[in-house]
Order: C-alpha cells, then structure tokens, then sequence
C-alpha cells in the first residue's frame, strides 16, 4: 500500500541517543545560552566542583584562575583547585561522562548531578574542537600521585578518549584543568564571570580565589575566615517529605530484609514504634521483604505519614555560613561603613523540608553597584553559598525583598541607596524553579523566613542611620540658641517698648540643656506644640477659588513632620 | 432701616488702640520673663481639628481651650517663637502707620530679619500664630489678603476715608469690596435686603433686570468661596443694618458650602469666626427640590460631588432637617444644576419667577 | 488731557444699528441663495494657526484670508450652520432690547431650539463663528464673559447709562471695569497717564502711597491675564483721551506675556485685535535687568519658564531688540522675581524709588 | 591522614546515572511543574506523537481522547490514534526508553527527540505506580497485526520490562495508550487541557479529535480541511547555519569517501565549485578521508561560508498549515464575524535557516477569551502547527505583537477586543528559549516577519470595521439633512426678516447628493472647513486666569477630529 511507503522505516529511522548526544543538541539545557551566561556557568561549575571537593576533604579552599583571549570571543581557562584530587580512573569519568558523579544523597551540597564538569568539556569541544588538559594530583594510600592527560570526549559513547598521558610530579593534591572556548564573551556587567566572583567570595569567606583576567590584571580575594566549613552530614529524609515512588525507590535499593527495618533505616524521626501503628492503621504486614512493596502499599504508608506527628527534622545537616563569616566576606569585599548579618534558626517548607535563610546587608563604603559613578543598592542571592545570577525576577529572594516597605525603614529610595544585600538559603533540597539552578521558588515559609531575615537587618540599619543623623542633629542646637536668643531678646525689648534685659543667664539655662541632651541626660519634659492634626478642607472648592493665605497651611503640616522625624 | 448706627469712627479707632496694646503686651511678656531669669514662652491656641468645636449657641466653629507653645529652650520652637516677634514689630509698625501691607510684602520685607523665612509657608503660619495668640484679626493687625473681596451692587452708600461712595453709581459692576473693609463705615441705606450670588454671570443678570430695585435689595456677587472681606462686610450689613441675607448658588455641594462657610464660618478659620460668620443669613437655592420643582437643565453628579456630598451630610454645620432632607434628595436624584440653567426658561425668568417665589417662601 | 472726545454717544448707536443689520443680512443671504434654488453656504473666516498673521504695519495679530464653510448641503457642516442661525436671532434679539447674556445662559436657552448644543463648547465655537464671519466683536452681539475686568484707581471719570463715577472715588479698590465697557463714555479725565499692574497686591500699594496723584496716573489692577474689557478699556484711554499706557507686571515670562498681549493683542483673538490691542502701551518691568540693577529677592526660573521663554523668544511680537535682549538676560541668570519682591527694601521702596527712575527712562 | 577519610570514597561514592534515573530526579525539565501544567504537557506530547505519526503515513488524523477521574487529582487518560501504529518490537522502546525516537533529521518537525512518550510514563509511574497499557495495530507486509501490552518502565536500566501481552484482534491500524496519572489537576484555564486541544485544532484543520471530559461531557472538534498536509522533506543544513562541530559530526557520520562528496552531499546549495573555491581559499586538500578532517580545518571551512555568498536554503522542506486551511480552523472553532488569515513567503534568520510565518485574525462572534460574560482578545502562539502556552512573556511572537501600535489600526482597546490572534511559526529549527519549547527566541528577522504579517491581518480588520461603521454613517446622513433643512431655513427667515421660501428643491439636492455618496458615486468636491491646526496657548498663564470663552477651543479640535474620523 501506498500509505506504508511514507511511513516510519522502523530500523532504518528509529535511534537512540546517549546523554552526551543529547545534550550536544540541547546544550540551553545545561545553562548555556548566551555568550556572557555561557562563560560565567563554566566559572560556575569548575569553582562549584573544587569548593565541594576541598570542604569533603577539610580543605580550605584555595583557587587560581586565569583567563587568556585568544582572539575576539576565543579564551582559555586555566583553573587550578587545592583539593584532594582526582584518582586516575575516574579523571576521564569525571570530565567526560554525563550524568556521573558524586552519588545523589539528602545532603546539602553546591552542585549538579554529574553535568557540571562534562558539561564544561563538551562546550569546549564543541566550539573549538580542543582537547581538554587535566593535572591531577591526589593520594593513594600516604603517596601523592600526579598524573597530565589530555582528553576528548566521545560523544556517541558517552565517555573520555585519552590523547596523551605522562606522570606529573606532584608536590600536594589538587586538580587542574585547561579547557578553550569560542563564542563566549568576558564581560564585568552583573552577569558576568567577574562578578561571579566577587560574589562567590561574599558566600564563601573561608575561601581564597586568585584571578587573572584578559588584561592581565591580577584579582586575589583574600580569604577572610580561616575555618573549613564543617562538613554537612547525609540527612534521612523526612517521613512528611517523601512521596510513593521515593518508598518505592527505597524499598528497591535498601539492604535491609523488612519493611520494618527499611522504613527507620531510610527515614529520620522513624521509630518502630511509629511502624508499629502504621502497621495497625494500614493493615500491611510489616515483617514482608521490602522488594515485596507495592505502589499501593506506599501510599497507604505515605497517606498515613500526612496524618501522623512527627519532630521536626533532624537540622544538623544544614551547615550555614554563619553570621560573623558572612560579616567577615563582606567587610572584606565591600569595606563598608556599617554591616549587619544574622542566620535565623532552621524552620521547614513543604512540610517535611529543613532550611535556613541567613541575610546580611552592607551600607556605605563600596557596598551597592556602581553606575555611572553613583552607588545603587544591588541583591546577592545564593543557595547553599552558590551565587544565583540568572532569572531573578522569579525567585522566592526578590519576591521577598520586593515586598518589604522599605519606606518603613526610612530608606526612601532603595534604589539610589548604596547598599549590598546579601541573602543565602540553606538547605538539602533547595527548590530550584528552573533547569539551571538560578532562582528559588518562592514557597510561603521561604519568603516569609527571608522577609523576617531582611526587616530586622533593616531595623538594625534604620538605626545606623538614625543614630548618625541624630548626632549631627544635637550637635546644631546648642548652636541655634547661641545665635538666635540675643536676637530674640532684642526684638522683644523693641516690641515691647522696654530696654533689653541682661539674658546670659536665661542663654546658660536653655544652652546646658541642650548639652544635656546631647549627652543623653533626661531633662524636664516640655509641652510639645500641639500639631495642626488634620487637614481641614473648608476652603476649597471646585471652581478653584481658594483663598491663599488660609490654605497654605497645608504645606506647614508636611514641613512639621520632616522635622520631628527624631523626636518621636 | 435708614438709621445708620455712629459707633463706626470710634470702633476704628479703638480696634486700632487694642491692637496695637497687644502687640506691645507681647514684648513685655517676654521681656519679664527673661527679667525673672526664665525660659519666656508664648502660648498658642492650637488650631488643630481637634480644638475646633461648633459651639451650637453661636452656630459657628470656635476655637476650644487647647494650646500649643513656642518655648525658647526648644530648638524646634525657638525660630517660631523669634519669627512671631519681628512679625509683631512689623505689624505694630503698620497699625502705628495706619498702612497695611500683603503676606507676601512682608515675606520679602522679612529678609532683613536677624530670623528669615525659608518660604511663604512659614511666613503665614506665623502671621496665623500671632492672629490667634493676640485675639485680633489679621486685617487688624494690617495684613491683608492679595485679593478683594465680592462686588456689591444698589443702594447703599459707604464712607471710606472722606470719599462717599454709593453701590448703585459705581458702574455696572459696582462697588467692590476691599480688605479694608472693617475701615468703612456705613453712612445710608435705602434697601431692605441682601441677596448674594455665587457668579457674576448672575450678578449681571440681576442688575440688567433691575433686581435691586424690584426687590428693594443689594446684589452681592460673590465670585465662588466668599473671600474674608466679603464675609465681614455680609456680617456687618446683617448686624449693623438688620438687613436679612439671602444666598443664592449653583445647585451642588460646592454651592451650598459656599453659602454654609458664609452662614456658620469655616472651621480652618474658627478663631475669627466671631467677626466673620452670619449665622442669620439664610440659603435660597439652588435646593434638590429647585432643581426637581423647576425642572431645570442638570448634569450628573461626579464622584468627587457624591462624596462632599456625604462629607457635608456628616458636619454639624448641616444638621438641620432641612439640609438633611436637601442633601439626600440630591444624593437620591444624582443631579446637580446652575444657577444660571433657569435661562432654560428666558434669560428674565430667574428674576421675574424665581427670585419673587424664593423670597415669598423665606420671608412668610 | 482734559479734553473729551463726544463721538461716543452717536458710536454706541452706530454699533448697535451696524451689528443689527449684519445680523439680519445673514438670513437674507442664506434666504436668497435658496430662492435661487442654490445650496446656501457661509464663508467663515479660519483661526488657525496657519491663518493668524502677525500685521507688522499694524503691530499686532490679524486674521489672513482663509476660510472655512458652513454648507447646508454637507451633512458634517450642517448642524453649525443651523447653529450659527440660531445665535444669530438670539443675538439680534439681544441688540434688539439692549440687552447682554453669557455664553452659559446662551447654553441654557438654547434647549428649546430645533438644533441644540451637546455642550457648552460647542456653542463657545459657534459664538466665535459668528463673531469672526460678522466681523464683530462678541460685545456688540450682547455675548459677555461671566468674569469683570480689571480695577481702575485714579481721577478718571465715566459715564455709564445715567450714572457718573469718578473711579478716585469708588473706595479703595477703584471702579470694577466691566464686560460692557463699550457702552461706557469718558467723561472727564485728571491724569496724564496709565500704571498698569499685575496684582492687586501692588494695586493696593500703590492706592496706599497715593501712587495715582503722585505720578498724575490711572492704577489698573489687571489680576493675571487681562480680560477682553480690561484691554479695550486701555486701549480707549489710549486712542480716546490719548494717555500713555505703562504696564509692570512680575518679572517672569508670564508677566511679560501679560504684557505683551495687552500691547500686541493675542494670537487666538486675532479677529478682534484691531478693537483689544495698544500697540502705543510700553512694558515698564520687572525686566531682567532690573533683577539684576535692583538687587531683587529671586526665584528660579523652572522647566517651563524656561520653555516659555524660549517660546517668547521666537513670537513676532517679541522681535524688538529689547525684547530679545531682556529673554536672553532671564535666561542666562536663570532666575525670575515678583513685583512684590522690591519690598525688600521696605514696603514704599516701588512706588518711592521704582516707579520715578523707571517713568523717567520711558518718558524721556 | 585525617583529611584523606572525610574525604569522597571513589569506589563507594562515584555513581552512573541512566537518562531515566536523571529525569525521573530532574522531572521539571521535561516540563512536569504545576498541577496543571504537568497535564496539560502530557496531552501535548500524546497529540504531537499521533499528528506525526499519522502524517507521516499519509494518515488524516482521527483521535479519541477519554479523561476519567478517580479521585481528587486522580486521572485516568486513555489517547487513542488511527495512526500507522508501532511494531510491538519498538513498542517499549518508544515508551520506557529516554533519547529513543525518531532520528534527528534537519526536518519541519513538532515533536522532541525521544523524551516525550517515555516521559508520560514515567510521570504516571512516579505519581501512581501504575503500568501502562497500550494497544498498538500496524501492518506487516499487508496483514494487520495487533497486541495488547502491560509494561513498566525499569528506570535504573533505561527500558520496559513487559508486565502482561496478548494478541489483539486488529481491523484497522492505530496506537491506544492508557495512562494513571496523580498530582495532576484538569483545568479550563488557558493553560489548561481543554483550551490546549482547542488550540491545537485551530493550528491543525485537517485533524479531528473527539474529547471527553472528567464530567463525561462529550467534546467533538470536527476536521475543518480534508487534505492530508504534505509531509515536509528533510533539508540538508544550509552551509551559512553550520558550525564546525556540526562538520565534524558531518564527517564522522558521513558515508562519502572524500572531504569534497562529504560536503556536497551533506549540504543544500553547496556544489563542487563552491568546494573548489573553498580549497583555494584554505588550501585544504579536498581528497582527503572525512575521517581525516581536524577541527582547525573545519573552521577554515566554516570561515569560507561566511564570507561566501549562496543561494537561500531550499524551503520545500517548510509545510505551512496555509492561509486557506488556517481560515477554515478559525472558522469551525471561533464562528467569527470577519475573519482574515496569511501565509508569508519564507525568509531566513541567523544567516541561513529558513523559517516561514503564518497568521490569522478572527473578529467577532466567538473569537477572544471569555472572562467575566465579557469577551477579551487572545494570542494563540504556535510553532510549527504545535500551540505555545507557557512562557508568552519572553516569546517572540508576544514581542513582536506588543510592538505593534494597535491605535494606528482603530484598536483603541485591544485588551477589550472580542479577537483571536492566531501565529504560526514554521521552521525546520525554530530557536526555542527554553527546555520546555514554550517560546520562540526573538530573532529580529523572526519578529520582523510577525510583525508585517500581523499589521497586513490589522489592515484587513481596520478596513472591515471602518467599511460596517461607514455603512451606518451613510444612512443616518440622509436623515440629517430631512430634519434639519426645514427648520434651518424657517430660522434664517426669521433672521432676515422675510418669508419662508420654496425649499423643496434645494432639498431634494442635498439628500440626492447623501444617496449619491452613499452609493459610492463621485460628488463634486466640498470645500473643506479648515481645522484650527494647532492649539494656541495664548490666553493661558501660570496663574491659572483663563479667559473661559477663549480657551474652551481646545476641546473642539478634538471634538473634530473625531467627528472627521472617516472623512480623511
């Protein structure tokens, strides 16, 4: 039949591809899009990967990066980590096979799931056809090897070819890798790799980045704490946090022999107890071989798990930064006139989802970005210490931020204020909104911790401000009465048709309590003026007939006001 | 009604007397004060909403008993407190030389002050602050308004200086009423009644058809808000000559107010609201029930028109049975009208028709 | 000086039989054309932009020769025509018994005719149709602005109808200038000149310091924009007792352009100019230079004054040397000052010092 | 050392994940977010694979499609197609294996590589455990076969594991697939289920799809057009939007023997001479064996390209829906008033990717979304036949709709305007922005081309508004004069002082000359009333002294300019 001919040829058409092919054709999907986004999510990934390595390691991170132009949109990256190294074996796996990695556990941590580094290779590969270069250097037992290879990636295969391969003196552990890029673009907007960096360093004060740019021009952010992180524990997950199919992946993957055993092995706040009433209200067996679980039998459990009270979860796998390393990273960066952080206590989302959201907020100094030779305020968003630099305008921190009334707290224009604010979340699974890991979604008790966070940052800076207004302020009184009483007087004694009077006394009285002021002593309470409290509309009309010099108080009230800002 | 009162000469001079006493008193006030080693400090009536008070035996807005200061130990009072004394000097100066002067004048003339003005603002709230703290009024105290008051049209002759002037030989437009207006006196009179109207358009029509002189009355043309010069001089031909006032405006809540604010003085001005308002003086229209009566020529009531409305429903000013029944029915037919929408009918009707009819009502 | 012109009796006259007769003539016109089985059709004068030329002869606006129709046959056309018929007999009937409206009133009446106004707008347009196609002003058809004009000071003395005034003695804010000023004759005048100012603040003033018989002048107190009967008033006095005319008003771009409509007429008026405009009237101040020679308190100038300036700059009217001159001196202080600001130097400095050094340079 | 036991266990640790297990993690980047989202992407990927499917074996496509709810957000689907049907060999293939689909092929295609089908599976799996059932009939040789498959997908492995399969007694050819889904939610919202398929028919007259709903409401959306579309032919890569990694994966895969048949035969428009002048330029030596080709050659290749000048790409590979069919779906769904449709003639983006655009505008009747019993305009955006509904904010066809300046067109309200925009935008590579292919990528030369079809489309309905509100105009004319005539000359009498005339005959003239111009014919010219041209601010000040009777002019010009909105 006619119709067969132009239908699908079953052997000749149908294909299959492996990841590597995959993505090689949706390369967007791994963040890179752009020429300014591609390069700064390669710095993003080579740096993500050396911070997790060194903090698994106890190591304090130490990196060197340096950036040559080739020639217009053509660069090569060098960068240099300090950390354990990778085994020889696994060098190729690492930089060349997607979907490889470190294996997935509930754990807070930086990264992708084996496509950060791979992914890095393949858009070299793709956009110069240059092998990658790779110096590891790591230790087998108490011997420190090091191994210089230089690879392709096999695409249709989904792993590394090996070019060349020659024995490296190693002195310490560390990984270096060299890779070229086409079609990418250096650039110091807030996008860039530049500025990636400079925020990484905020997040990551126990880090040392040292950068050379195109130009030649040496950065080294110094580091500002000199304590590693301590390492964020695996976490179980949580009973109100696990749907069906994760029992069912559980259940597939446990060593242990009952449903009983592998339901508190693999979930936290799980006691036998606990299984023992699941047991009752479900009616399942809980002695069955955990392979034996149907789906329906884990929803039963999980149905009963939505029901059920549970602690909150266990919290000491979330590692924040804490608020004096935030200071610290950003006291060195900013140099600001006044900081302020806090790391609030762990609280959950969704339920069963612990994380912590820690702010900081930088004033002065060169907190804010720099436009045009004025300082604007500007957000640094991070989750688990990574800076977000993409799809802002979605993420749970703007949100938050924009819905703060920042009027409250006397900054009219946040906009024109030069201030850096600083918002990190903590968490083993942060809810990213999209593919890229660059925004957060915005659950309720997410913006609503990052709400609380900010406002009292907020309230601590109001008064900073306050504080320094206020001293100007004082300082202006005592010097109003020296200049306005004898004037005063005078007019008065014209006034009043008499001769002036000797004041000095009156001058001291007025003037002392000023300075009592000053030094924050309590005076007598004076009769405050009494304020015009309303505006009375009385002369007004349509036809626009407003009688001028009744009206004009209006304007008094508002003046009134701006006045009394301290004294209230 | 042609008896004339002679109290006008000795008024003037004596008002001109207490004034300036005032002014005086407030020098030494200080002056003492400081004698006794004190912190001098002037206590100003507060003219917040919250101390102004209808005072229903009067039936106008009065200041109540709260106060302010203007301390010289408080730095926010001190250049207030300073700016009323150069004021005060000021105007004792002008009272001593029977010349007034403008806000604004003064404003400039306050440069050369030992303490300035930041701005306009500043220099009338302190004119205000004296105004009230001394009792008199501004124009007492020789400040004027920039503007002058209503025009007023028929037959009643004034003396202003040594020029004697009669309403109905000043031209058409006639006489106009000047802030000086408490220096006039009123020397005859041969009509029986005011009538006030919001618009010249109407004031005109009533001259052209002779309405002064068929009704035996003065025309009053307001100019919308009635300005403080007009409202005195209303209050004095109510008092002095025993005229009954009438008034007359456009048919919506702007217009009533204006009549109102002429009736029982304004609230923002309730310090002088004993020279000011009239409260004999009666509202002739146009009412809702004109409006429905005479079917005249409308347009919609807008928001911002409903809303006065509402505002006006709630002020003691209007709680009469009468402006209730007006105010709702208005508010209820969603209509508003001019004065001049009767010329539906001819331009003459509203003086051959309507203004016999009113008067019929008010008067019997 | 003292000379009367009495051509103003047989005048007034001859403009209401002049006005009557072209009224009458629009019928006829459109009444032939229809005998002759012709579609009738007025020509009417166009106000354009692109119509209004500046005379330079003349020295002030007039119209050009374009025009526009009102056809009977054109369905967009049609509805004015019938209009402009109808305020005509409103008109004639107006002139007829003597009588003047507003526009407003003109609005209300015009309910009852078989084409209606749908708005007040249209029937201002229609009024000026007919006022610019009759070649008269809208005074002579009995059509007058709700608002009076000015306030005159001085020894100057009117007749309107039967009464005489003499506006020295009309009380302290003079004699009210009212839209029916044509109909007014000068009687006898004492001045030998005209002061012409912004405010009446500075109106006021100078009636306090006797400004009219120290410089032998009228005080005219324009309050802002002058109004139609305000100009032609000062043109009368110009051309019809032949007194130099003075203007001062605040020193900013609104002043001068205050000003200089009075002396070159205005652009949207340009049919009428020939009756409004006093091209002999001269602009005394506040100049740039005085700003800077009298020291004076200033403002500065914002956004739009320096937008209007820049306006000014470019208008025919303001091509004289001094003009340019005086726009460029504003601009480049950046600064502008009130009329009130002399009083700086205290409240008598302007009419003490000002007025003398200014009249001086003018007059010689 | 201690460093060396905190740190990563290669052995233990290093994990390889299946593309499966990847997406099964990462559910979100095949689209899977939001309750209805989720389903309504699965409709998507159903549909698109049927369309495909049938069109490609000459097949007018025929689908049922059930809904059933079980319980709250509990949905059984079954989708039925009269397509070719899939030989039981492939038929897991097709359903549990991830990157297994049709080959990529430079072609005008809806559907994505191999992600699609086996991600419905996976979804309903992951939300209910459930297997799938399919029914799939296909030919072989002539004979019709059938077989009836339960299966689930074996996610650590990447394939089907066959639960139950029987043979089925086939009559006609065709794929039935029945599907559990959880966590998903129906919805009439437009981005729902229901407003997808509405979408879907307008963009696809030729298909027809029987619908029934959750409530059992029975939904038939009839075939608009009988014609099978021509099936689009594959192109070859026009050599202006190739890469160098593109070449290389040319050579790698080519079957040709030397660099010159190699790149004849993989490109459009690319002849020997063109590889003669190639070889001239880079000195290359075009014999060599494909395999032989190096990176920094294929650059050399790729830079000869851009300088080069060649023909467009062939654009027989682009099938648009055409204007003709696309005014038949408009039609049957929408019922329009007016309706006005285009195809463009197809143009190139990037250099050398052809792309074509087709538009459509219905007015009136049931066009625009209904909200609130009022009907608003609507946007329906396509890509290659297949309805775009998330993401409009970024899209290129949202751009360049939002450019257009509506008013010029006699939209004053746009929002308010009972119409459906309809924009299709057909290419063998549309650049989509995101993984979810939800917007298309704003290419100027792309949103050049939207906006010239949709102003022609607004031409057309400026033209049709203005010519029913004419009609209107021209019949109350006539009246006008009969009313007013009479009255205005009884007026002008009385005016001049004289009888009324004879008036019938003048009359007559004018209402004659109203029907003249109502019938279209020419009338001599009237001299028109000249405008007041521009506004005169003369009379105003800052004071705010207006002389009313002067300035109320202003608001006749525009008063005017309405009334002459038809005149010009």
């Amino acid at each position: 039949m006619a119709e067969q001919q132009i239908g699908i040829d079953w052997d000749e058409d149908f294909d299959r591809l492996t990841p590597s092919q995959f993505f090689r054709k949706n390369k967007q999907m791994l963040g890179f899009t752009g020429k300014i986004r591609s390069l700064t999510i390669v710095f993003h990934e080579l740096i993500t990967n050396s911070f997790d390595a060194c903090e698994e390691a106890g190591i304090l991170p130490d990196i060197d990066i340096e950036l040559m132009r080739v020639d217009k949109e053509h660069y090569i990256l060098r960068h240099k980590d300090n950390g354990p190294g990778i085994p020889e074996d696994y060098v190729m796996q690492v930089y060349c096979m997607m979907f490889a990695g470190s294996k997935f556990r509930n754990i807070q941590s930086r990264g992708q799931q084996g496509l950060g580094c791979s992914g890095c290779v393949l858009l070299s590969q793709m956009t110069t056809g240059k092998p990658a270069k790779v110096i590891s250097c790591y230790k087998e037992g108490d011997e420190i090897k090091g191994v210089k290879m230089k690879f392709q990636m096999d695409v249709e295969n989904n792993r590394g070819i090996l070019m060349e391969r020659e024995d490296y003196p190693a002195e310490s552990t560390g990984v270096c890798i060299e890779l070229q890029f086409k079609d990418v673009s250096y650039s110091m907007a807030e996008q860039g790799a530049f500025e990636y960096i400079r925020r990484t360093m905020i997040g990551n004060p126990h880090a040392q980045i040292t950068f050379r740019d195109p130009t030649g021009h040496k950065y080294i952010f110094k580091r500002a704490a000199d304590i590693v992180p301590v390492q964020p524990k695996e976490v179980l997950p949580h009973p109100k946090g696990v749907s069906a199919d994760d029992l069912m992946t559980m259940a597939k993957n446990t060593d242990k022999r009952r449903y009983k055993s592998m339901l508190t092995a693999s979930m936290s706040r799980m006691s036998n107890k606990r299984v023992d009433e699941i047991a009752e209200m479900t009616g399942i067996d809980m002695n069955k071989r955990p392979k034996d679980i149907t789906f329906a039998e884990a929803e039963a459990i999980v149905h009963c798990f939505k029901k059920m009270k549970f602690m909150a979860p266990p919290t000491d796998g979330l590692i924040p930064i804490g608020s004096d390393q935030i200071e610290k990273g950003m006291k060195q960066i900013l140099q600001p006139e006044f900081v302020t952080t806090i790391t609030r206590k762990p609280v959950t989302y969704a339920g069963g989802v612990s994380f912590i959201i820690e702010a900081g907020l930088a004033y002065g100094g060169n907190s804010g970005r720099k436009v045009n030779e004025q300082r604007k305020s500007e957000i640094m968003r991070f989750a688990n210490r990574v800076p977000l630099t993409f799809d802002a305008g979605s993420c749970a921190i703007t949100e938050a931020l924009k819905s703060i009334d920042w009027k409250r707290y006397g900054l009219k224009d946040l906009d024109n204020t030069p201030l850096t604010l600083f918002v990190n979340i903590i968490s083993t699974q942060v809810p990213y909104l999209s593919t890229g890991k660059q925004s957060v979604s915005p659950e309720p008790e997410i913006v609503q911790e990052i709400r609380q966070a900010t406002m009292k940052l907020a309230r601590q800076l109001q008064k900073h401000i306050r504080s320094k207004r206020a001293a100007k302020e004082k300082e202006k009184r005592s010097k109003v009465f020296e200049e306005y009483v004898p004037v005063i007087i005078e007019e008065a004694a014209k006034l009043g048709e008499t001769g002036v009077p000797e004041y000095q006394e009156v001058l001291a009285k007025v003037t002392k309590r000023a300075l009592a002021e000053l030094l924050g002593e309590k005076v007598e309470e004076e009769v405050e003026e009494e304020e015009l409290d309303a505006i009375i509309m009385e002369e007004f009309d349509e036809m626009g007939y407003a009688v001028d010099e009744e009206h004009s108080n209006l304007n008094f009230e508002e003046e009134d006001d701006e006045e009394g800002e301290f004294e209230e | 009604m042609t008896e004339i009162k002679q109290e006008g000469k000795s008024h003037k001079e004596l008002r001109k007397e207490y004034t300036f006493n005032k002014l005086k008193g407030l020098g030494q006030e200080i002056i003492e004060e400081i004698e006794k080693q004190q912190v001098p400090s002037i206590k100003v009536p507060s003219r917040g909403t919250g101390n102004i008070v209808y005072d229903d035996a009067k039936r106008y807005y009065v200041l109540g008993d709260r106060y302010g200061r203007r301390s010289l130990g408080n730095v926010k009072q001190i250049r207030k407190l300073g700016q009323m004394v150069y004021v005060a000097n000021f105007c004792k100066d002008l009272v001593a030389r029977e010349k007034t002067a403008t806000i604004r004048e003064m404003y400039y003339v306050s440069e050369g002050w030992g303490i300035s003005f930041k701005n306009q603002q500043e220099s009338n709230i302190v004119g205000e602050d004296l105004e009230v703290t001394l009792g008199t009024t501004r124009e007492d105290l020789g400040l004027m308004p920039e503007e002058d008051g209503a025009s007023v049209y028929g037959d009643i002759t004034l003396l202003d200086d040594d020029v004697e002037i009669n309403a109905a030989k000043a031209g058409k437009s006639g006489y106009t009423i000047s802030p000086t207006i408490d220096q006039v006196e009123f020397l005859d009179c041969g009509v029986e009644r005011v009538i006030a109207v919001e618009t010249m358009g109407m004031f005109h029509r009533m001259v052209q058809e002779n309405a002064n002189e068929r009704f035996n009355t003065l025309i009053v043309g307001l100019k919308g808000q009635a300005a403080r010069a007009t409202r005195r001089f209303i209050k004095r031909v109510n008092e002095e000559l025993e005229l009954p006032v009438y008034i007359c405006n456009d048919g919506d809540p702007w217009g009533f107010h204006i009549a109102q604010v002429i009736i029982s003085g304004s609230a923002k001005l309730a310090h002088v609201n004993h020279d000011l308002a009239t409260p004999n003086a009666k509202f002739m229209g146009v009412t809702a029930s004109d409006i429905i009566n005479y079917d005249l020529p409308t347009d919609k009531l807008k928001d911002v028109d409903v809303m006065r409305l509402k505002e006006l429903s709630k002020d003691p000013r209007y709680k009469s049975d009468f402006w209730q029944t007006e105010i709702k029915k208005m508010l209820k037919i969603g209509k508003k009208a001019e004065q001049q929408s009767f010329s539906k009918y001819g331009l003459e009707y509203v003086v051959d028709n309507y203004f016999p009819e009113k008067l019929e009502q008010l008067e019997n």
